[in-house]
């Protein structure tokens, strides 16, 4: 048992995944001998060499649509993207033909594929390297959608999303990366990759997080604790397919519900997840669920990031607004 | 800013065989059958041909009459899916686009399974490793970053430039003269030039994406663009089988060697519509057509088969007799094309279903039994 | 006054945007003498040119990258994308480019750009032609998205969008495109732009469209009213912004809505629209918002997209639940 | 598989003044000013660079004092910037990556504006009609399309091929060697050939795209890649002002002329880091960086400069002031730089503001003053 990041965490996931499996690839920009911006595959390259570890050419389309060809020799690609805003020219790639190969197939051709985003804001970058593109993903039938927040699901997901035969889009809350270090029991049974999880337990207002936010919700919860108002806080991990069941239980119990992420507020995760709550548990909701998330506007400069991002005091205020109905 | 005709201007145009049927000599490509019997495999290929324009011309009326939604039609086109098809081995692998019904022929796929494809009942879920085939790709140029990435598994795979005739594998992406502009297809170069990665990029020139002639692509010919991307690129008379053949053999070698892409351009003609609800006669002028009849990839071999006394009559009409058989089955097999079960739709999203999908799924079974309940 | 069908609409109403301003040019695959693959721009390079009615290379991304070029000169691209299938490639330069540029530069750069998609389903199509990507577009900030669900608002929203200093996804549903005339008075003074409006009066339910559903909403309507019960229907018209106040009104009235899209319900419109009505309307609500949309798988073969697309029993079966609430 | 350095190599490398300042002639490409005076000429290029160079060493600074979030560092292309910044006119217009400060700076725009970008108080918000020099790109190669665009407007004015040098327009489009390989630049050379637009393909290869060196992305030289879409390419020593200047100049009268596009590959060396986050050290030799050390572009000017006895010491000092003067307005004008308002963003979005925004700035209003308030 050691303490670990979230960055050091990933990097031994990917490194057990090539271990055990050596159809397992690793590719995208500068993934090699820099072992990416982020250093997440650090050493790689070193020691799987350069047929398993990849420097791409600069073309996001063209890491995803080799990374198909790749697949459907038997491998199983890792992509990485190197920040959120550049994973757009390889949309197309994604969203026809990731996503829709083992359906155009009937399973005859199946897709497993990693394709690892850095994402969200709060790190001080310029245009591109802060945003949140989950939704546009969770939208896609054919891609799952995951994200970590903390080091133990790092270690675990990442390794559960190789060994998927699905594609799947694992979103790394960048920001977390060298926050904060976690106790990592390798030889613990993780949860399955497809699950959320109670986070903190509590009764009077449901918060739901994920990714970046999760630490953002728990701090929420232990100063809401302080002024004697009970918070349970979810953390989806899962965001296609969703994971609702925590959550519908617990707005059965508590009757209200928040829901907190970076990305733009209109047509995000939360609106879903609203839409969902809503159906399902309409007559235990004392009020509406409320969303708190990046405003409608494109992710403004590092001066002000802050502001626009959601914080303790926007969540404690959409807390004190659901209890207040 | 005109494209020279290159039938006319000869350099770089490799022709193995005019549209009148004479052979004629190429000094880097010759037509090579190994320790086959030339005729036999000329025969071949002339059957080839015809049966491939069958199932184009049948699979055409069936949409007229209503059993296929639409038809990408290849007629002009089969001696450039032909020659190139007949020259790959069984281990290489095929990423066609949309309209290479030849070369399926060729690979041995049953083109029912093209037919329900463009009859709406699946798209296009033949098995790819059957026939190492991959499924049509209808998304221009989508499917050179699969070839290339494929190829790129070829290599980690230790199956190229071993010397290994039954290892060595070459994998092969088809597009068209439109699809030359996409940036997949550019990139697709960058990537395999970058890794030498064993792909032979087979451009059908076929002169017209949809109304577009090719002078909107490119403003010289095609096959140079590969001189950008520091591999070899050759032009040849994609209505001249032998021609083709030979270029697509020469071009597999040299990937399946390891010595990284090449870029084959099979200067031919869409002689048909785009597609069965195209109409060319808004942007094309009929002598145009006219003239590239004059050169009809079919009718070369058999003006050759004829004067060389190669094959007589009753040759010819057993030819036609396995069309008409083809045809028939074709005819008869679409209309028995059975119509998909709604509820598989949500079977297939996945290999590992989700809860969120099943239970889709089953309030959709349960709505569509309420009706029947209702009857 | 004559009838017209909506693809003679749009036609007449790009005609008269490019009389009216020499600035303004068509552009896309085969807008020339082909006229667009559903003739929209039927005989428009006759009559203003090649350097005003351009057909490009087969590019996506060419396109729309060049029509930002092209803005930026003072020119007014209406960009033709040929199905929506075929918009993902394009999707990094909307996204990043299209609609950040004002953002990025305080607005001294303006993006007077239109880009026309024929979208959804019902045509018996092909895979990748009968996409309905409205969510991606309305989620991203700095896009304006609105379509068009018959032909006198084809007329007069195209010019319109045409005439907006801010970019315009203008979704045009292709399954209408020649199905039913209507009388087209060019003299009417038209709605503004961003606005929704009631389709039809009622009572007991808001049923809320767009685009192809609106007709489906309007004869589900109709079928209740024979069976006695009084169904509004809202024509969305605009989908970013959106334009929520009648619908308001409505659920306030009602107590109960139903939104209906073809796109996947996962993240669709849908979802948005449950979330805003439950937050603003929460009080009046009767039931919770429901919704008809795409299954969450991708569109499927033509010979069961019928059974995929919401059609009239699959929303008055979303009416009779929302009622028996 | 490897390059050839063509600073050894010579075949297709301009160059006009060598490492140790010494001018030499080239068959096509010679170094004209007109009627000025070329010692005045070669002088105020020395000036230029030395203070551009004073601008990235500031700004390096400044973002290790944490004034600035990041900086993406010029350090050795001086003379690439310098030498096409000066060559173009006024009305011409250039679309810049993320590391043209040089250019900038010929263009006349405050370098604070460039600062303001990578202090994080606004994202490059400067008119780019102002100065004819468009906003910072940062996603790779999306400008490239842009550029083409552009140009294609120029041609719709009427502004190409008049002959009328006050009307003549070209268009400069910058990128790197990495950004060669997305679809975005490939498509931008398709669509200016396809159109004749008057681009002139200003790629700075500076060896390496952050980690990557150039063999990954082509295993030719990069001004070849202008060879598969029909238009010219050129390679010149990016190190070099003077021929930087003449090629530039050429490329740009032969696009205004209505010739098309032109591909310019400026030979040239990234001496510093990526960005001022980057660690060269995990990636490249120190030799490397030595190697290029011999080869800077100011040393060998003002080599030449003394040498030829066309500036003295206090002409340098002057020089050297002035670059200090630079800096220290930089430093102070940085840290000086007013952080925007939050609400301000909601404003910024669409050119009509829509209720939703008004609604959300107003929401968001009401709680930060809720907060005043509570103080
Ligand atoms: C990305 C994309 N854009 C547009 C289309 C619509 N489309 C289908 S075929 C075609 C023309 C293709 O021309 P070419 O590549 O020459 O192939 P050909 O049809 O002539 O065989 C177009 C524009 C598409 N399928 N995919
Ligand atoms: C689409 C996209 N992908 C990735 C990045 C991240 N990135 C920023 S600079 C860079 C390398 C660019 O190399 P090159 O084009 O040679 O320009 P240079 O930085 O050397 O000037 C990368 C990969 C990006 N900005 N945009
Ligand atoms: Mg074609
Ligand atoms: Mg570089």
């Amino acid at each position: 048992m050691s303490k670990v990041t979230l960055a050091k965490a990933l990097n031994a996931g990917l490194r057990k995944a090539m271990d055990n499996d050596p159809k397992v690839l690793v590719m995208g920009e500068d993934v090699g001998k820099l072992g990416g911006v982020f250093r997440i595959t650090d050493g790689l390259q070193k020691d799987f060499g350069e047929d398993r570890v990849i420097d791409s050419p600069l073309a996001e389309s063209g890491i995803i649509g080799t990374a198909v060809g790749l697949a459907m020799r038997g491998y199983r690609p890792v992509c990485e993207i190197q920040f959120d805003g550049f994973v757009y020219p390889a949309y197309d790639q994604i969203v026809s033909q990731v996503a829709k190969l083992h359906f155009r197939t009937h399973g005859k051709v199946k897709m497993p594929m990693v394709i690892r985003i850095p994402y969200g804001g709060g790190i001080g970058a310029v245009e591109h390297h802060s945003e949140s593109p989950e939704a546009q993903f969770a939208h896609t039938p054919g891609l799952k959608v995951v994200t970590c927040s903390n080091p133990v699901d790092g270690y675990f997901m990442i390794q559960q999303a190789i060994a998927s035969d699905d594609p799947v889009i694992f979103l790394e809350p960048k920001r977390q990366y060298h926050a904060d270090k976690a106790e990592l029991d390798e030889s613990a049974t993780p949860l399955p990759l497809h699950a959320s999880r109670v986070a903190k337990a509590g009764s009077e207002v449901t918060l739901i997080g994920y990714g970046p936010t999760v630490k953002t919700c728990l701090q929420a919860a232990e100063a809401a604790a302080g002024e004697g108002r009970s918070v349970e806080v979810i953390d989806l991990r899962t965001l296609s397919p969703l994971d609702l069941g925590p959550t519908f239980d617990s707005v059965r119990r508590t009757g209200r519900a928040v829901v907190v992420h970076e990305a733009h507020t209109n047509l995000g995760m939360g609106a879903e997840i609203s839409a969902r709550i809503t159906e399902q548990c309409f007559y235990s909701l004392e009020a509406p669920v409320l969303r708190v998330g990046g405003f409608d506007t494109p992710y403004p400069p590092a001066r002000i990031e802050e502001e626009y991002l959601p914080d303790l005091d926007r969540v404690l205020d959409a807390v004190d607004r659901s209890l207040a109905f | 800013m005109s494209l020279v005709d290159p039938a006319r201007a000869g350099e770089s145009f490799i022709q193995l065989l005019t549209p009148e049927g004479e052979r004629v000599t190429h000094p880097d490509y010759a037509f090579d059958v190994g320790t086959a019997d030339e005729a036999e495999v000329i025969r071949g290929f002339y059957r080839d041909m015809v049966l491939t324009r069958r199932i184009d011309v049948e699979a055409t009326a069936l949409q007229r009459h209503g059993e296929l939604g639409i038809w990408t039609q290849l007629l002009g086109q089969e001696a450039a899916q032909i020659g190139c098809g007949r020259a790959l081995r069984p281990h290489d692998y095929v990423f066609p686009t949309y309209r290479e019904h030849g070369v399926a022929y060729c690979r041995g796929l049953d083109p029912l399974h093209i037919l329900s494809l463009f009859r709406g009942v699946d798209q296009g879920a033949w098995d790819p490793n059957a026939h190492n085939f991959a499924n049509y790709t209808i998304v221009i140029g989508a499917q050179t970053l699969h070839a290339t990435g494929y190829a790129m598994g070829v290599q980690r795979d230790g199956a190229v430039g071993t010397g290994d005739p039954d290892r060595d594998t070459s994998v092969v992406a088809f597009f068209g003269d439109g699809a030359s502009s996409q940036g997949d297809v550019n990139e697709s170069f960058i990537f395999a030039a970058s890794y030498n990665a064993p792909v032979v990029f087979f451009c059908q020139n076929n002169q017209w994406a949809i109304s577009e002639p090719i002078e909107r692509q490119s403003r010289i010919p095609l096959y140079q663009r590969a001189n950008g991307f520091g591999f070899p690129g050759v032009r040849v008379d994609g209505n001249d089988v032998l021609a083709v053949h030979a270029v697509t053999q020469a071009a597999l070698q040299y990937t399946r060697e390891g010595n990284g892409p090449m870029l084959v351009e099979a200067y031919t003609y869409r002689m048909g519509a785009h597609t069965t609800t195209d109409d060319p006669t808004r942007y094309r002028m009929s002598e145009e057509v006219e003239y590239w009849k004059l050169r009809d990839p079919i009718a070369r071999v058999k003006a050759y088969l004829v004067r060389q006394g190669l094959a007589d009559q009753a040759w010819f009409d057993e030819v036609e007799r396995e069309a008409d058989e083809i045809g028939a089955r074709l005819r008869d097999g679409c209309r028995a094309l059975p119509d998909p079960n709604p509820l598989s739709i949500f079977d297939q999203v996945y290999a590992e279903q989700t809860t969120e999908l099943a239970d889709q799924r089953d309030g959709f079974a349960a709505y569509l039994e309420s009706f029947e309940g209702a009857r």
